[in-house]
């Protein structure tokens, strides 16, 4: 049993430390979000050169070949700075989806192009009336000679409007709950027949609603080897639970800069003669904020160091116990941390209300605390 | 003991509903419906309204003063009913905070230039009391009032000077010596806001919003004329205003009302194939909120109309401000959670009239999250909840 | 809108208080509940001469005609107190079951009887599978020729020790969780075929398992007017909410009991240098306590000001809502007394622990919190 | 990072289950598997039991010492697997506590004396700790020790003497001198419990247990010889003493096992016609404390083998030792919670081998509410969780 980083993972950390500092401070982080994609096109170019689009990839297919703990420290760094990007759209959620459910070709093809930051992707997966069940899909794939047309509403669907192609679930068999029947398709993004209402989120992330209207894709365009079809829900679990690693992280460095931030606030800001600091009633208060940023940590723990174990009951529990501890203790440190600020707490120009944004985003995406619980439950009994 | 309403109360009622139902403009039964308040423009027309009813902008006034002359009992019900039929607040500052103040400390001629404005709702107020170092420890305020001759000139600056942008006039504490404790020293002043040297700098809040400012007052010219009270003696006038607050503290029928949307809401929601409502736990946090809510009414209404009546209320009303918000905050992080990932859209401007494009989820889409984060700010602002248990702890407590 | 107490009221409360605070210090409370039967039956003939036992009983069945504030007065005191005794077993037990399910000649014969302090009585209506549902009854009641046999186990009978009769709920038609089909029965203490256990509770009452084992009754003992056997399960829900009142009133008196000793101890303790209540934290947590004894007052009058509304189910969503708010904040300050008052709170020799087990133990009776909150949303859909 | 144990630690295991399932007596399993401990004559047998493995009885002792030689890896997994398996604790105050401060502090004659004996358990400890005004402020005691040619004399009063009655010695804290910062002054002396002048008052729990004490002090004479470290300067040692407890602050284990017991009792449990377990809410209750203890397994976890190590672990043990009482009450409250009036009946009896009266309800009817009622005493005890936050507040937050 050893929590130590290993001296490679340690300056991995250290170095997306240094980018979050030095190049996405707060007031240049508010000016990007106001904008038009909402992040820095220079910006993810960087994160290829320095091989953090590639961190996580086996290297067979043009990544570094890292473990899921250096997911969990860009995720983490990430959630420090409130750093909005294509990552968890491209790296996490669209690669994933690739990797695990592609043919060994759309895997050689693919990948390396996420890689090298040529390709950004999204997932289409969830759907007006799915809320979090993954096996919710309406949206259908009927088969045509030479390939599918597909028809559906895939909602909230992230960062789809700077994608190049985005993976998109349906159902090519199967009443609309059926475990069965769903398959990942890979579509075009300018694809005829596909229209996109494009938003900003509450957190100054982006987001979609996405109509597929007779989009037609070909028989190569679906995810996977030949004889596949209609198998693809432990494909999109597995992808959802290293979205949910990599959230929990992001969230968890989202706790411990609140913290900080918060900390840092009580022992300057003077009331009353004192410092805010040296009221017991908020010592013990930001004691508990202090217990729930461990806490968490230890769970982001639970599903990093479970994410690739074969079986996939295992992985879920993890996923789903990490989801529901760091989701509620992560709503509780976002208050507190508004609440222990006061009045500036509330501003737009302090970072405080932004990460309470981001975990409350974060929440309800991928499954919120009550719906993990319920997971958990399943999966246990 | 009797739990019931007198008749008076029961006809009133009616009266009250009758009058959301029919009078009430749907854009502001709109507004209040998205969680929101209506502002500016709104705000006079909605009290010119209430003012034409009989006085009903100024709730707790005697007849003799042009108000609707009502009972405790009839106040609460006014209050109430406004808020469970989706009608506007009554905005506070004017016949609730600085109109009987102007009664009591006013000169005649504050009096006759102010009493029958704010009846009407001709004038809009804000409130100068807070400054950037001086938050819960109000007292601690600097913002100087220096006499000149006939006038004071005022030089430093307030925080949230709530609704600031679209008030006439702000009521506020000045800094007139320093020599002293501090409470001693504190001066209120009548502020006309177009007064040349006063500069608003707005304040929005996380969750996109306007709704507040800070003021700069820069060698700001105001006649004696409008000082409320003593020189150096506002902080009784400050608490007098304090106290003025009995109804409503705990925002119960708001609450109720925002309850009931929830419940719709999670009515329309679907979860596992079903409707979100039917998820147990989910149903269990929105019945825990309701049966926390009915105990919170029962308690006001014990502080209310127990012995001694509402002037008997001390800093029990305090708790009324904890649990309220408490309540208030649960009930709007629930509905944006109903939501799931249409919680997550930053689209408010598809609640406006006339909004035409394809809108992104159900209509509470518009306004859940930014309902919660906004919320947010009720267990800061009117005395944090800390600064809440503090005079609890001292005054009923005794600690 | 009212919520004072009349001059009458005021005097009926003070003058019990006065007597737990004459008649029941704790250290004698401790020695009579050391022994069998667990209270002095002295004070038992005091409550007759006082009225007490008589004060919520009609006039008609020589009764004083109080309202049920009068018996939300007086179980207040006695939870202030911690006073045990056949009291809730008897009048709000026995003596409801009586009223409202009991024929006119029943009603006659026995509630003077009570009032007057001759009859105690005991309820059974619970069984060891029924937990806290009311319909669920297994014990049955066969008619014979001249009367019924009655078979079965009743579990946690309060006081039925010293009952002279008891209150049986018995199936004489219908499956074991059937709503139809109850009735209600008297059976003498001393019938042959009952076979007792008795035993003390947590704390420090009494309680008993019963076991009928062809019990016989006559006809006549039957609760109600002839023709209305099988139906005796909305009286059992009547009496029950009338228990929940009586409970919830006495668990509210011992969290003002908790309240007054434990910031009476933080005034007084003192521990570096300073008293405890001097310490911040340790304040806002008192206040915590302060307001949790406010909305559990709240929900007293709730429920005991709708118990004789002719509305079944608003009277029961009053009973509910009230069970569960008191029974959650009265855990809350019980558990806070004793935390708040450290090593000495854990003791024997001080009556807060003992608050604590009265308050657990009422919340265990007559449906928990959970129970409580599931009925409410049943009775409010 | 590694989440699995080592292949050294994991052979442990195997070997400590093994013993737990074919050594340790069916009467310690059983009433560890009814919440409670064994005493007296029965922790004497165990550790003796202990000593025989080969040291286990100081799990913490190298092999020159004649302990197991563990790695801090394999006295985690020894302290989980007895808890996992139903086995008792090993008494802490000997091995655990005095021990190694004897081996730091003590003079040739003390080791000579107490470590042999205290490896094979051949003496019980008690601690002398608190006294009835020094409670959280430890430093503050007053029970006096006085030079007398050779020996201390002691007068005074000790509060909570857990298993003193039980117990041959204690090391205790005590005044020798009041001059000076209340830290100075204090001296540790092991005291042999049968010297005339001590007598132990039992103190009850409210539960109805007995397994602490008051202990009086009166011309109690002890041989300076037992004096443990400086005179004066005891503060050392007891601090010393204090950062000795590395694994079990959280009781993670035993609370896994309890959660176990839970779990089986709402299976067992009748409700609505079916089984408590498949009460949503209950459910979700059971599910929601497990998940806490997972967090906090893990947390233990990553400060006794993260970066340094456990002996890098500082205030962060408060934190574990806070959650861990919060996990082990809340588990002890749902037992009692489950039984429904079965928690009611004061039986404690019924448990003891050869009952044989009809027993009241389920066998957990014997202690889930009174192992509720005692689990109280785990946040006030060892320093109250308020005391752990301070010391968090202060070492870890630098407030």
């Amino acid at each position: 049993m050893d929590f130590s980083l290993s001296e490679e993972q340690t300056i991995f950390r250290d170095s997306v430390a240094r980018f979050v500092a030095e190049e996405y401070p707060f007031d240049r982080r508010q000016a990007l979000v106001a904008e038009e994609p909402g992040y820095d096109g220079a910006h993810w170019r960087r994160f290829a050169e320095l091989g953090w689009l590639a961190a996580t990839l086996p290297e067979d297919y043009g990544g570094l070949g890292g473990t899921p703990v250096e997911g969990m420290l860009l995720a983490e760094q990430f959630g420090r700075g409130l750093v909005m990007s294509p990552y968890l759209a491209t790296v996490v959620l669209g690669a994933n989806a690739i990797l695990h459910g592609g043919s060994e070709d759309q895997k050689r093809t693919l990948l390396p192009q996420v890689a090298e930051g040529r390709l950004k992707l999204a997932f289409a997966f969830a759907e007006p009336q799915s809320r979090y069940d993954l096996n919710d899909v309406a949206t259908t794939a009927r088969g045509e000679k030479s390939g599918y047309r597909i028809d559906g509403h895939k909602g909230v669907v992230f960062h789809a409007a700077s994608a190049d192609r985005i993976v998109v679930s349906a159902r090519t068999a199967g009443d609309s709950r059926d475990p069965d029947g769903i398959s990942l398709f890979l579509v075009d993004a300018k694809a005829e027949g596909l229209e996109a209402r494009h938003y900003p989120t509450q957190d100054g992330g982006r987001a979609s609603e996405l109509r597929f209207d007779g989009v037609r894709v070909g028989a190569e365009d679906r995810l996977g080897e030949p004889g596949t079809e209609g198998s693809a829900l432990p494909v999109i679990e597995r992808v959802i639970d290293h979205a949910i690693a990599s959230v929990c992280a992001e969230a968890t460095g989202a706790m411990w800069a609140v913290y900080e931030q918060t900390l840092t606030y009580l022992k300057t800001r003077e009331q009353f003669g004192r410092t805010l600091g040296s009221f017991q009633a908020l010592q013990h208060r930001m004691v508990d904020v202090y217990m729930k940023c461990e806490l968490a940590q230890s769970m982001v723990y639970e599903v990093t160091l479970h994410l690739d174990v074969p079986d996939a009951v295992v992985r879920g529990r993890a996923a789903a116990s990490a989801k529901y501890e760091v989701g509620r203790n992560a709503r509780d440190v976002g208050q507190e941390g508004v609440q222990l600020h006061g009045g500036i707490g509330m501003t737009f120009d302090l970072p405080i209300g932004h990460y309470l944004k981001r975990i409350t985003m974060i929440n309800s995406s991928f499954g919120d605390p009550r719906h993990q619980l319920r997971r958990y439950q399943h999966l246990s009994s | 003991m009797e739990i019931a309403y007198r008749p008076e109360s029961e006809a009133l009622r009616e009266e009250i509903r009758a009058f959301c139902r029919d009078e009430v403009p749907e854009e502001f039964k709109r507004a209040v419906r998205h969680e929101g308040e209506i502002e500016g423009e709104d705000s006079r027309r909605w009290l010119r309204m209430l003012y034409e009813k009989g006085g009903w902008s100024a709730p707790g006034w005697s007849r003799e003063l042009g108000g609707p002359g009502w009972t405790y009992e009839q106040q609460y019900v006014f209050e109430r009913e406004l808020a469970l039929n989706d009608a506007p607040r009554v905005p506070l500052f004017g016949a609730g905070m600085i109109g009987p103040a102007i009664i009591e400390f006013g000169s005649r001629a504050l009096q006759e230039q102010f009493l029958p404005a704010i009846l009407k709702g001709e004038i809009l107020w804000c409130q100068g009391y807070s400054e950037p170092n001086s938050g819960s420890d109000l007292a601690s305020l600097q913002t100087s009032a220096v006499r000149d001759g006939d006038h004071y000139v005022l030089n430093g600056t307030k925080m949230w000077t709530s609704d600031g942008h679209h008030a006439d006039w702000m009521f506020g504490l000045f800094r007139t010596d320093n020599s002293g404790k501090k409470q001693h020293g504190i001066t209120v002043l009548l502020v006309d806001m177009r007064t040349p040297g006063i500069e608003l700098r707005p304040i929005l809040t996380f969750d996109g919003g306007h709704e507040t400012n800070q003021t700069f007052f820069d060698d700001v010219r105001v006649p004696v004329g409008n000082r409320l009270g003593e020189e150096h003696l506002g902080w009784t006038v400050a608490k007098y205003i304090l106290g003025l607050e009995r109804f409503g503290t705990a925002e119960v029928s708001r609450s109720q009302s925002s309850l009931a949307r929830l419940k719709r809401i999670a009515r329309d929601q679907p979860s596992s194939g079903g409707r979100l409502v039917d998820d147990e736990d989910f149903a269990d946090a929105i019945t825990e909120v309701e049966l926390e809510l009915r105990a919170l009414e029962l308690t006001e209404q014990r502080f209310l109309f127990g012995p001694g009546g509402p002037d008997a209320m001390g800093a029990e009303a305090s708790m009324l401000k904890i649990r309220g918000t408490e309540v208030q905050q649960r009930i709007t992080e629930l509905t944006a959670e109903a939501l799931g990932y249409y919680s997550q859209p930053f689209v408010p401007e598809q609640l406006a009239e006339g909004y035409n494009e394809e809108p992104v989820g159900p209509t509470p889409a518009g306004y859940a999250a930014r309902s919660y984060f906004n919320m947010r700010k009720t267990s800061i602002y009117s005395g944090s909840n800390e600064i809440q248990k503090n005079i609890i702890a001292k005054a009923v407590l005794g600690l």
